[in-house]
């Protein structure tokens, strides 16, 4: 057990998945021996050689169709989509075609593949190189999807993504590959269907995913100060959802706060809020509350970009209010 | 009865082409009727005309060869050999179906037969015909992937994705393009400046071949060139067949778009009046033999039909069945 | 004012758009001679000539993106999508480009276009063509979505879309088509964003858009036979979504139940029941409940689609749940 | 000063593209120490050794041509013409920045200048311009829309579907590619196994031509004859330029897969060291002008650097306008 980056974690997934099966594959740009955009894949075409490692022509779609054509076929392909804008490009062969072939062949065929997309911005990355887009996918039934925030979760989840029969929307946020995290030496892959409580509390339950765990760990930190007890609920699978985690936690605190980097409308903590609306309102003693981007594409100057995107800042407050609003209310 | 006939071909073999096109033939003008009978809910887009291409692909392939389709795929699935009667079930909207009910004609597959799916989306399954020749490659035993396509999905972005990527990679993918001279209502001249897809493969640097696609002997010669070289480790190649659809896109579709006489001139080069007519003429193939066959296929889809009718419905209880390959209890997740 | 065919109506707001406006033009597949897949321009070519409607090859990425460069250069183009699954493969032009070329440019350019697309089901059209992804749009800052349920509205709307100066996604369900209603011989544009109650009631509003507006309708006359008042609200304007009139029909209800074809997770459904659970929690009087889309794609047999696709029934049943289960709670 | 040198361009515009190719090779060699220095921040990708394709072409258009760019975009934005002080301030986010610091690098827009932006999107633009030349023909007045675009974009979907869409309707397009020999790390020949993206221009049956990415006079040249015929109403043209950029792919790439010597060859052929040396020996230009030229463009990116400085930054209220034009409320619609 010791302390290694997100990045990192990725890393050592793709390659214990890749010594284990030689049917894992990797497709992307730049990722032979460049090792990909942010170095992910470096060293693999060295270790498993022109069949397993295949660096593209910038064609996303074929890509994914490639992806998707040897995976039906026994393969277990893992592709990686730069950042997660370019998959625009590739929607007709992840959800025409890959979310649906089980369904549509009567079961007969399957694409066990996963699509790796770095998302959030990276500072200024502006309009194009910034969004957070794990929102469609939810909405299309057929593909699993996956956002993890600790590197010991990105491996456990990217191995059992690997391992999956189903097409798996991995997501990885830019701005975690620098953090560090405690990851087991043997890392058994992760059950695809469960939260986790990372912070216990009783006042609020902060319901969050990627970025916005360690968002919402700040901010408790903050809100503890003022007396009040927030916990937090890293979502990490997005679909399939824990229903049960979610009732749980809101048995514990009643108030519910949903917090993600993706624009909050029609984003998945309307989803989220949608599902606590709907089956658990016998639990909520305040209204819902979520904090994301606001409804803007990503500006390029620093402090636009800052006031765009949700903030421990906000967290903080919108808990404040959440939870003012209660006592004003009861 | 297997006298070798043109140095190749014996002719079991020749009339063996003949009874596929007849067989795709009558199964799509019989779909046509079952439809109008109210046996077929959704989309039908016959291939009628278009049986030469078809047959002559896939008589130039193995049974290791998988198959990529499209929206008009009826053709090269029985082409593969198909159960005709399974695929009735299939658009009769029945479990015994090849796909449960679930595809019905856009999305028929069968994965014994490598037949990897028809296709809803147009170019759709080029992508992954280049990703089952990947496979194909890795596998190393010297498989090949058949994507058919419309001269209309020459003009996707996906075409030109694939081409690059598949001869890049030395991968053994052939592309055959159905020229049938339209795209839905609009003729290809007016979605192209480019009259000859095959003109396209320079762009790749493969070989672009031209076939006579209502011609199934000379559609199997130019594939099975493709699939010598596609198996001896040296790409891909485009193989367009010149050919045309006798009926409407789609049925119901009036044809108002042809100018007149166009179909009249194709009608004469009909591969189910050409062929048997050659097969007696030039391979000396007995006119009994020709009037057995199309009992045979009418025989057979009787037999067909009948078992579709007969056929149950999915329960409601599928729905939710086959979302996920291992649905969480059993039940699509939420 | 007499009465006139849905698919008719589309014809009107084109034509007289047209007509009125030199800028603007058509692009789509087969739209020209034919008329569209679905007759929709037929006899446009011949009345504004080949500099006003272009048929294109299929080439869906194109199609948007000529319609954007056009647009930004002037021209009011309105593109037909034929289905709403191959915005699939225009996705890049859709998102990237034309919603955010306003805001990257600091307002110096903008994407006046439309594009219309066919949505729903039209009876087992099965995986790729059935869907309803209205919900991706809204996610996207900087496009409007607009989806009507009536041939008068779909005139108006339509109509204002093309004036719109942003781009705008038009979305016409198959189904509609030829549903009658009456439209007044002097369409003005209408404003787009706002809702409209369409059937008052007291117990609970079904805010609905599209054929869920029938559907609800329906509903709606067999829930007064059991003494339930349902009120339905027509969403209409999905983006720009009018909040007012939500609340203002909450405030006579307490009760909401959404209702749309598309897929009930993370459909815009998840969107209303989150503003609903959020901005206007006191006016809850029951939990929120959505109908819509169970999570498969869409199968081709027609009782396995109408199993997965919202009913009336459905409708109804929700409904007495509903209002029965608050009925208990007070 | 101004006698005609080769019979068409006289030596006051041939220091004219000098100018302007210094003042590119400046502005990105500046930009990358301003980045260094911490007052850019987000992406940069210098265009360095490509200027000559980004001059040559900009100086065959009018003032009604349009153009589309990329992620490699400063040259031809500068090349068109734009003040490097407002660059600068969009680079640097302020309000006095071409699009009031809401694009950055990857974004920059000009409508007076009729560059319609530069693009994240690897290929995106090229949809853009087939629209803008749309438009050209509608209006009528011999306007033509260029689009910019890599080797690598070559390889994307909207390449085909764009010049396929464009030379069908005869639209006047001018496809430049910057062939440099890499997409990102990659070479260009691991991405495709066509090295001349000119002989792509034949699946479209437009014609593709091969300029010296690398000669402005060359570049200009071929570009000329592109727009003489999409101004004549003949449709599209592929110019590819062949060029390489010296630096990395962004800022901070040390660029480990380029082989030994390659930089070295291509930097004898730098067109900011070739074209001064020809403007002296061949066409006669006083030394003495080109180092007033060097003074100039060093005082003028002074100075563009200063104004950027200066420059303000957006108020946080500014997040929310331009989301649509009609902003209700001014606010961003939720
Ligand atoms: C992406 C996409 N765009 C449009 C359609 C509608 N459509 C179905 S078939 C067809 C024409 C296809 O033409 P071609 O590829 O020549 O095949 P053919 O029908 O002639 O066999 C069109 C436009 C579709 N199914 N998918
Ligand atoms: C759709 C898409 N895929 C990938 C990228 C990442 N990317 C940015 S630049 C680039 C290389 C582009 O190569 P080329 O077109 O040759 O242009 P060059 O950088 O050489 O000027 C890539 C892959 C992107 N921005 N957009
Ligand atoms: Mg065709
Ligand atoms: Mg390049």
């Amino acid at each position: 057990m010791k302390p290694i980056r997100f990045a990192q974690a990725i890393t050592q997934a793709l390659d214990e998945e890749m010594a284990r099966d030689e049917q894992v594959i990797l497709l992307g740009e730049d990722i032979g021996k460049p090792g990909g955009s942010f170095g992910i894949t470096k060293g693999l075409l060295d270790k498993y050689g022109e069949s397993r490692v295949y660096d593209t022509p910038i064609s996303e779609e074929a890509i994914v169709g490639a992806a998707l054509g040897a995976s039906m076929m026994g393969a277990r392909p893992v592709v990686e989509i730069m950042f997660n804008d370019f998959a625009a490009l590739a929607m007709d062969q992840i959800v025409n075609q890959a979310a649906k072939i089980h369904y549509m062949s009567g079961g007969r065929l399957s694409a066990p593949l996963v699509i790796r997309m770095l998302c959030g911005t990276n500072g200024s990355t502006a309009g194009q190189h910034s969004q957070s887009l794990e929102a469609w996918f939810t909405h299309v039934p057929g593909l699993k999807v996956v956002a993890p925030s600790t590197p010991a979760d990105a491996k456990a989840f990217l191995k059992a993504a690997i391992r999956d029969p189903d097409p798996v929307m991995f997501f990885e946020q830019r701005m975690l590959y620098n953090t560090k995290g405690e990851v087991p030496d043997e890392v058994e892959p992760a059950r695809l269907a469960e939260g986790k409580v990372v912070r216990e509390g009783s006042d609020l339950t902060i319901a969050a995913y990627m970025k916005g765990v360690h968002q919402a760990l700040e901010a408790a930190e903050i809100l503890e100060r003022d007396g009040i007890s927030a916990e937090v609920w890293d979502v990490r699978s997005l679909v399939p959802f824990d229903r049960d985690g979610l009732r749980a936690s809101l048995e514990r605190t009643g108030r519910l706060m949903t917090v993600h980097e993706a624009v909050v409308r029609s984003g998945f903590g309307a989803e989220i809020a949608a599902i606590a609306a709907e089956e658990m309102f016998d639990l909520l003693k305040a209204p819902v509350r979520r904090v994301g981007a606001h409804p803007t594409p990503h500006p390029y100057a620093p402090q636009l970009e800052s006031t765009m995107l949700p903030s421990v800042e906000r967290i903080v407050e919108t808990a404040r209010e959440l939870v003012g609003a209660t006592e004003k209310v009861a | 009865m297997t006298t070798a006939v043109d140095g190749r071909l014996d002719q079991e073999t020749l009339v063996g082409l003949f009874e596929r096109m007849l067989l795709i033939r009558r199964f799509e003008e019989r779909a046509s009727e079952y439809r109008l009978a109210g046996h077929i809910p959704g989309f039908l887009h016959p291939c009628i005309g278009q049986e030469a291409a078809a047959v002559g692909t896939c008589a130039a392939l193995g049974p290791d060869d998988v198959i990529l389709s499209t929206h008009r795929g009826h053709g090269h699935m029985l082409a593969r050999g198909a159960d005709p009667g399974r695929m009735y079930a299939e658009l009769y909207a029945r479990v015994e179906g090849y796909n449960r009910s679930k595809g019905g004609s856009l999305h028929m597959i069968d994965t014994d037969l490598g037949f990897l799916g028809a296709n809803g989306i147009v170019g759709g399954g080029i992508p992954i015909a280049g990703g089952a020749a990947l496979q194909q490659k890795r596998r190393g035993q010297g498989g090949v992937a058949v994507s058919f396509f419309g001269d209309g999905a020459a003009n996707q972005g996906a075409f030109h994705e694939v081409l690059n990527l598949c001869s890049l990679w030395k991968l053994p993918a052939i592309f055959v393009c159905e020229n049938n001279l339209y795209g839905e209502f609009t003729a290809q001249s007016e979605q192209s400046p480019v009259a000859d897809v095959a003109d396209r493969a320079a762009a790749y640097a493969m070989p672009g071949v031209i076939a006579d696609g209502n011609d199934v002997l000379d559609v199997r010669e130019k594939v099975a060139q493709a699939v010598a070289r596609a198996r001896a480790g040296e790409g891909p190649t485009l193989v367009e067949c010149k050919t045309y659809r006798h009926r409407g896109h789609y049925e119901g579709d009036m044809c108002a778009y042809r100018p007149e006489g166009e179909l009249e001139q194709w009608l004469e080069r009909d591969p189910l009046v050409t062929f048997p007519a050659r097969l007696v003429s030039e391979f000396g193939v007995p006119e009994e033999e020709i009037e057995a066959v199309r009992a045979q296929v009418e025989q057979r889809l009787d037999e067909a039909a009948e078992f579709a009718a007969a056929g149950t419905f999915a329960d409601p209880a599928e729905t939710f069945e086959h979302v996920y390959v291992d649905s969480i209890e059993g039940k699509a997740l939420r």
